[in-house]
């Protein structure tokens, strides 16, 4: 990973980067929430920090908006080393998780918040509180307290109130985590939209991949403190340097060195995604097509072979997950958006063949290492 | 929880049983007032408005009034300062003696008035050579009435969101200013409550104030605990408390609505965040 | 020595009452001290001050014990100091001789209220003599019968009336038990109830704990015991005369005595704090609060006997001193006043160490359990 | 819109640079504000040393104070204190069976007061905070505080008139044949339960107000009668509470001696004794000594009940 | 969807069902939160409640579990009639959102709670609560508070101690709505597979839709406190019964009236889902395959195709979403899984036409009804 983050970093050393982080350590007594991570974010990208909980992204964003000060390492915003600085010194604004609204001021009170700090008038500082807010489809709402709104109008209205000081930096963390499902989709596309007419760095903390995938320019995994990998989401999810991050985002099915051993006489891991799996339903029928004992049994043109038994069927909506039990071992998940040639009943504990183009195998390089750690 | 009908009336009726209990007495403080009987023998004798009329017209008691209202207002001042002060500390940083100054400040009013009050005396009388004064009365009951602000404000703390501050200071407000604009509105209702049970306090106290006095100076408690028992003053004493009482409703309703440690829209509002804290 | 035991300081007597300096600081019984905010028609203190403009200001106190303690902090020009008070203050060095010379109205107070044990030491006199009562026995006419005549009602007969007798709540009151003793066990050899020496204080406490079986409740309030009198809830016991005449406007059924044995009674006297910085001032009260006027208003509305005898003459009621018996010197002499009990026995034994006035705090303590 | 609003001119993706601010004033510089920022001690040394200072010196320092004058003497005539260390005193309070009597009583007389607060305030906190609707909620709570305002002092006389031979209670309860207790012990233990009880009441119906709907559901949920879910639920959550609101009627209770003097009849209590040394007999020393009781009593009351939280709820 | 709510309680008249709804209605005020629901659900059945906030479904639970009362309309607990019972005099237990554990009381002791107020001895209730929480492997935490829990391990404590005293209904609350992603897929498994073993009724409120449907036997489709719609996963979301539910279940390109006359010459709505969809990404280039003007221009086979241009698109991981808007109007998302045939560049604003099989295009009966209510 060390190698991927500066590769990570090297990008971004022509321009001044809006963010530098350089050997950023937190530990809360015993704890090491955040783990030498070395980093840049360019001006104007839409990076997005992914990983399970206590992973430590919301330690690196509240290193990096002053609420906490490093164990060492150093943080730049535009080149300038901030470190030290308290948050009210920093040209970066905080999208809270819980939105952190006053709950004793109204709208337009709550926007002009940042204002009003800085000295501005009370008229003019208004004036752009409700342009603000009219910007996100609150204008309407401006004498209201915060409690009267639901959620993804809060959410609304606590980007409003970072945006309209006009920050370099966003910090988003998990904004749209207490939403549900149809307001969060809704919220992601105001969100990028958003992003994209302001040209404004945003950091976006989820747990949520395919948030993280279809939201950003650039992702970081990162995994006990640690950025795992940094790529585009394309990167990320079709070249995972790692089975934590295969396993991470998306589903994959990992093949251990023993399986891959026994398939390609190669040693290391891979992973392959289910929905780059195919399933020949008819590869247990005597006379169709043979099942194969043990190992490699290609077809031609690079494509991969192995027999094993449908164990469940899960029906998705939009595809169904065909769980195979393999003969050499692993339980696969194969995603088929095709019709199902049975029944549930019929199919269960068929004898199948699942089936990949070779080139859809992406192999592991740090599986032994991931694994000892 | 859903009780049976007859759970629900049994409890009413106990309620209704506790209340009389706490207001019959009241009722012949009330009814005394008007006794024409010095010694309020029962059932009353007759009818009488005398004592109104010369509750009014007693200065003792304008003067005995005002000296315990100023008293109670700056010894509520320092309190809600002191409490609000240790309450940030205490709820906000984990330092050395943290448990034993949580135990300090309960401890003037979990320790029986009387040695408060003697405790007092000696502190300033024999140790510390202070004439006894108004000024050493509002100390002693800053002492103990710091604790009903700390309460609240501590409890307050605990609910507000450590995000609020965190937002202010991110979007560049200072210390001072974050306290002004972000802090200080938010705790204002739970330091009027604090304050409130403060101000009932001081101005009730009997015990510690007759140690502390000083000389000619006389607050409502200690006057009245000079004519409860005097022929001609005891039923105006009970027309005084008569009034206390119908003048209290006010910043009682006030703390009520204002209170989010009480019952209704404060206390829903308050589950409703932690519900959402716990989604989070 | 003095009489008291402690010493009496020397001090530099007053030879002039010079301008008042502007503020006087008073500390005295409840009732002696008004300045019509409590009632209006009810108001001495304004004519003084408007008559020597010293600003009064005003400290009560509930029983000599608390005058005491209050006294010693030094922040009180004048006192008045019941007998059982005075002495300590004397030998406590917190007052100061009087030259009684230089009080107008010094010379019309009854003499046998003058140079007396309690406001006199070493022919040194320390104040104004200003009134005195005596410690009487008050019964309910409708539940006691037949009429008291003797102390033994609170005390050898108190158990017929068992829950219903009241007494003082002072230690002070071990007096009237030796009172008692002294005429009903003459070998104790009690001659006065202030000297009493180890087994005689011990026969006045036994006597106390068999009292206090049968005592309802004790006061230091004489409202609060009239109160109990009028319900019903005492129905013998120890009272003030301002009590029974309390009692009896309200309409209750009691009678006041002085019982055979005779009483004890207290005599104040005003005196002037040691470190009072207003000396004119503390003179100029001293003189006023016996003066006709004052007096008269101070004793009828306190419910005493005045010291001044011209004061009949100015009380509403006419009969105010009749009633107190204020003149009748034969009466006053049946009254043990309020003397602090001191080591040196003030009857005046040297043989033995009599009890003083902490043993006797104790054993009032324990008296009532 | 955004972008127009934002910036009447330039293209958004000019921004980025930083150049094309539109007037929100830059930031000033707090030199107190990050110097306090960055040292959390600092701040702390700024909130706790004016309320702890305060404490300490005054309050801290006088108990020890009288604390060490427990060690003395007092000349009982001339009322100077002597300075020589001796245990007289606490010899005395502590064997002499006449305090050990008191103070026996006082005990009882607390913890009859606190019981009986605790026994009366459970059904209407829970009413109050659990039964009734969200108006008479609030009307309810006002009419348990509004006893809070009519002075102490007023309320024991009231009761005495209450208890009087032929008063309140006798003229209500002569149907029933209910007597006054006179003026005793027991006149002082209902007196004290009445003044303190709204001191009690309070805590505990903020505790029921604490209690989640869904514990109590969950319970009945999973087959406990009404009168279970109280037992086993409710009351186990609700000991931080309750303790406090004993911490009141104990402590306020254990102190008291004007109740005692208005309505104890000859009832003596600790706080009697207290006053009659140090009001009466100006014997400050033997005052102290007795005052160590009380205080040792609630300070090993706090030190055992002060796990619980309940400090947390007074 | 009163025929559909009907047609899903004569399935259950056979057998006694183990909870029936009848005409169930309950009103707070104004708010009509249950408006005549009716509804059997099966013994052993594992019933989904989905829909969005406040349409209902907590409040059919709660009058289902006796906490509150119905204003009007009845339920049945096999057979018997519990309308007006106390909720401990009901076979039915209860997962709440917030999991409500005792938090005064250690794991075995929550766990044992409704053994004890049943009356059973202290050392047999420890032994079954210790039994019960093995089975969620929490057997090592028995003596631990709530408090020292995780969120997920919470979940699974509530859940023994609702199934210790061996309910004929399991009603769950939204129990994984507080669990992030990767943890809530584990326990849905383990849910799942309880149910299946126990054999116990489950009653599961979601609003999760995907989660409804992976779980379910069957799914109940609340808006409104109505029932829109019930039935299996498959006939929710290939055969959704009125637009409500294909826009709420899984993304549907809905065509209205205007649309549908166009292409199909035929009144009324219908929608189609996106992975249903082709795009033809040389629809647009000029002698390959011209785009047509106006209306229906289907090739052979019942397949019908439209022309639009690439608005965006979106990764997903799994696959890509492409947005067109058709010349016709409406903007339709497809998504495919195939690679695309360009960079986003390249693609942005190319002509394509998007075709679809017409048995795909599922006609909605209610669609007239739906945006009238
Ligand atoms: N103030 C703190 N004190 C002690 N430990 C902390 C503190 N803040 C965070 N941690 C620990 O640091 C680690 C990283 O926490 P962090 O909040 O950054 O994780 P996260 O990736 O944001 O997780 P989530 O997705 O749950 O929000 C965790 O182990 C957490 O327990
Ligand atoms: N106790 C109550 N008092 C008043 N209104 C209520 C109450 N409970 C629910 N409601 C109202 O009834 C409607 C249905 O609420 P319900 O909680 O059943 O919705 P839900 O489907 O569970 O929503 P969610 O997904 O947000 O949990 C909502 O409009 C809600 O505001
Ligand atoms: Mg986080
Ligand atoms: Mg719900």
């Amino acid at each position: 990973m060390t190698a991927t983050a500066v590769s990570g970093s090297e990008r971004g050393t022509a321009e001044v980067p809006a963010i530098r982080l350089r050997g950023l350590t937190k530990t809360f007594g015993d704890t090491v929430a955040v783990d030498g991570v070395d980093l840049d974010i360019r001006r104007g990208e839409f990076f997005s920090m992914l990983g399970p909980s206590g992973s430590g992204k919301t330690t690196v964003l509240r290193l990096i908006a002053g609420f906490e000060l490093p164990t060492s390492g150093t943080i730049e915003l535009e080149g300038r080393d901030v470190s030290g600085s308290a948050p009210f010194e920093r040209d970066v604004n905080t999208v809270f998780q819980d939105y952190a609204l006053f709950p004793h001021m109204s709208l337009v009170d709550n926007v002009a918040y940042g204002l009003r700090v800085r000295g501005m008038g009370k008229t003019e500082r208004r004036e752009r509180a409700a342009a603000a807010l009219e910007r996100v489809q609150l204008g309407q709402f401006l004498g209201r307290k915060p409690s009267q709104l639901s959620g993804g109008q809060r959410q609304r209205v606590a980007l409003a109130r970072a945006l309209v000081v006009e920050p370099k930096v966003l910090l988003l963390d998990e904004p749209l985590g207490a939403l549900d499902l149809k307001l969060r989709q809704r919220m992601q596309i105001e969100l990028k939209e958003l992003q994209r007419s302001l040209g404004i760095t945003f950091i976006f903390v989820t747990h949520d991949q395919e948030e993280a995938l279809t939201m950003s320019d650039r992702i970081g995994v990162f995994n006990n403190g640690r950025l795992e990998q940094i790529g585009t989401a394309h990167e990320i999810y079709e070249r995972p340097t790692g089975s934590f991050v295969a396993n991470f985002v998306g589903t994959s099915n990992v093949f251990g060195p023993d399986a891959a051993a026994a398939i390609y006489g190669r040693a290391g891991a891979f992973s392959i995604r289910p929905e780059r799996m195919r399933v020949r339903w008819n590869a247990g029928v005597p006379g169709v097509g043979g099942a194969a004992d043990g190992a490699a049994e290609g077809a031609s043109q690079g494509t991969t072979s192995v027999p094993g038994t449908v164990s469940s069927l899960v029906y998705v909506g939009h595809a169904t997950q065909v769980h195979v039990r393999l003969d050499s071992g692993p339980g696969v998940v194969v995603l088929t958006g095709d019709q199902l040639p049975g029944t549930e009943a019929e199919l269960l504990g068929r004898r199948v063949a699942v089936a990949w183009a070779d080139r859809d195998a992406v192999w592991l390089p740090d599986a032994a290492t991931t694994t000892s750690r | 929880m859903r009780l049976s009908r007859s759970a629900k009336t049994v409890l009413g009726v106990i309620t209704g049983l506790v209340l009389f209990f706490i207001y019959a007495p009241l009722l012949l403080v009330v009814v005394n007032s008007f006794n024409a009987d010095r010694t309020f023998g029962w059932p009353p004798s007759g009818f009488t408005l005398e004592w109104w009329g010369r509750a009014f017209d007693s200065t003792g008691v304008r003067e005995a009034l005002a000296t315990s209202l100023w008293v109670a207002v700056v010894s509520t001042v320092l309190s809600l300062v002191l409490g609000t002060l240790l309450s940030m500390a205490l709820q906000r940083y984990r330092f050395f003696g943290r448990e034993v100054v949580n135990l300090l400040v309960i401890l003037p009013i979990a320790l029986p008035g009387i040695v408060t009050g003697i405790a007092l005396n000696n502190m300033f009388t024999t140790i510390l050579g202070v004439p006894l004064s108004l000024w050493t009365v509002i100390v002693a009951h800053a002492t103990f009435c710091m604790v009903t602000v700390f309460n609240n404000a501590i409890a307050r703390l605990r609910r507000m969101s450590p995000g609020l501050e965190e937002a202010s200071a991110d979007l560049g407000a200072g210390v001072f200013t974050t306290f002004r604009l972000v802090t200080f509105p938010q705790l204002r209702s739970a330091l009027l409550a604090g304050g409130l049970l403060a101000f009932a306090l001081s101005f009730d106290e009997i015990i510690v104030t007759t140690f502390t006095i000083g000389a000619g100076e006389t607050t409502l408690p200690i006057w009245i605990l000079q004519n409860l028992f005097r022929p001609n003053q005891a039923p105006v004493v009970n027309v005084v408390a008569v009034v206390l009482i119908l003048v209290s409703i006010l910043p009682i309703w006030l703390a009520q609505r204002l209170s989010a440690d009480s019952v209704g829209v404060g206390a829903a509002s308050g589950r409703a965040a932690a519900k959402a804290a716990k989604k989070g | 020595t003095t009489q008291g035991g402690g010493e009496a300081p020397e001090a530099t007597e007053k030879t002039e009452i010079g301008a008042g300096e502007g503020q006087l600081s008073v500390l005295a019984w409840p009732g002696y001290v008004e300045d019509g905010s409590n009632d209006p028609d009810v108001d001495w203190v304004t004519p003084f001050e408007e008559e020597t403009g010293c600003q009064v200001s005003f400290k009560p106190f509930g029983t000599s014990d608390e005058a005491v303690t209050l006294m010693r902090t030094g922040q009180y020009d004048v006192v008045s100091a019941s007998g059982d008070a005075s002495l300590r203050l004397i030998a406590g060095g917190d007052v100061e001789p009087v030259n009684t010379d230089l009080l107008t109205n010094y010379p019309d107070v009854y003499p046998f209220l003058k140079d007396k044990a309690w406001n006199t030491v070493d022919g040194q006199n320390y104040g104004m003599p200003h009134g005195w009562g005596a410690n009487l026995l008050m019964y309910r006419t409708d539940k006691v019968d037949p009429a008291p005549t003797s102390w033994s009602a609170v005390f050898d007969d108190a158990a017929d009336y068992s829950g219903k007798v009241t007494a003082y709540d002072s230690p002070i009151y071990i007096a009237d038990a030796a009172l008692y003793l002294m005429k009903h066990q003459p070998d104790l050899g009690i001659t006065n109830p202030y000297a009493l020496d180890e087994t005689q204080l011990a026969a006045a406490v036994d006597l106390l704990k068999k009292q206090r079986e049968h005592v309802g409740e004790y006061w230091s309030d004489v409202v609060k015991e009239v109160q109990s009198f009028t319900s019903g809830s005492t129905v013998v016991g120890t009272t003030w005369q301002v009590g029974a005449n309390i009692a009896q406007a309200g309409g209750a059924a009691v009678e006041t005595v002085l019982p055979e044995e005779g009483a004890t009674g207290w005599s104040d006297t005003w005196m002037v704090g040691a470190e009072s910085p207003n000396k004119n001032c503390a003179y100029l009260w001293l003189d006023y609060i016996a003066s006709p006027e004052a007096n008269a208003a101070v004793a009828e509305y306190f419910g005493e006997s005045p010291a001044n005898p011209k004061a009949c003459d100015l009380t509403k009621d006419k009969n105010h001193c009749e009633t107190f018996h204020s003149g009748d010197e034969a009466y006053a002499e049946q009254i043990w006043y309020w003397t602090t009990p001191v080591e040196q026995c003030v009857d005046g034994r040297t043989d033995v160490k009599c009890t003083d006035y902490s043993a006797w705090t104790k054993a009032w303590t324990e008296i009532k359990g | 819109m955004a972008t127009q609003i934002q910036h009447p001119s330039g293209s958004p993706a000019g921004r980025p640079g930083g150049s094309a601010r539109t007037g929100v004033p830059p930031l000033e510089h707090r030199r107190v504000s990050a110097l306090l920022h960055r040292n959390s001690w600092l701040r702390l040394a700024g909130l706790v040393t004016a309320p702890a200072g305060w404490l300490v010196l005054v309050y801290i320092a006088a108990l020890a104070a009288l604390l060490i004058t427990a060690f003395w003497t007092v000349d009982t005539f001339t009322g100077k204190v002597s300075t020589e260390w001796t245990l007289e005193n606490i010899v005395a309070v502590t064997t002499d069976p006449v305090y050990q009597i008191i103070t026996l009583r006082t005990l009882w007389i607390a913890v009859a007061v606190t019981l009986i607060d605790l026994v009366i305030a459970l059904p209407i906190a829970f009413f109050i905070a659990k039964v009734a609707s969200a108006r008479w909620q609030k009307l309810l709570v006002v009419a348990v505080l509004m006893p809070l305002w009519a002075s102490y002092l007023v309320k024991a006389y009231a009761w005495r008139n209450v208890l009087a031979e032929g008063g309140l209670l006798e003229w209500l309860g002569a149907p029933i044949g209910l007597q006054t207790p006179g003026y005793s012990q027991t006149a002082v233990i209902l007196t004290l339960s009445y003044i303190w009880l709204p001191f009690m009441i309070l805590p505990i119906h903020a505790g029921f107000d604490r209690v989640p709907d869904s514990l109590l559901e969950a319970s009945g949920d999973l087959g406990a009668k009404p009168w279970t879910t109280l037992r086993l639920v409710m009351l186990p959550i609700l000991v931080p509470s309750i303790i406090a609101g004993t911490i009141f009627t104990f402590s306020l209770s254990l102190g008291d001696y004007i109740t005692a003097q208005i309505v104890g009849g000859t009832t003596q209590m600790l706080g009697t004794v207290v006053y009659a040394n140090v009001g009466a007999a100006n014997n400050l020393p033997f005052a102290a000594a007795v005052s160590l009781i009380p205080i040792v009593i609630i300070t090993i009351y706090l030190f055992v009940v002060r796990r619980t939280g309940a400090l947390n709820n007074l």
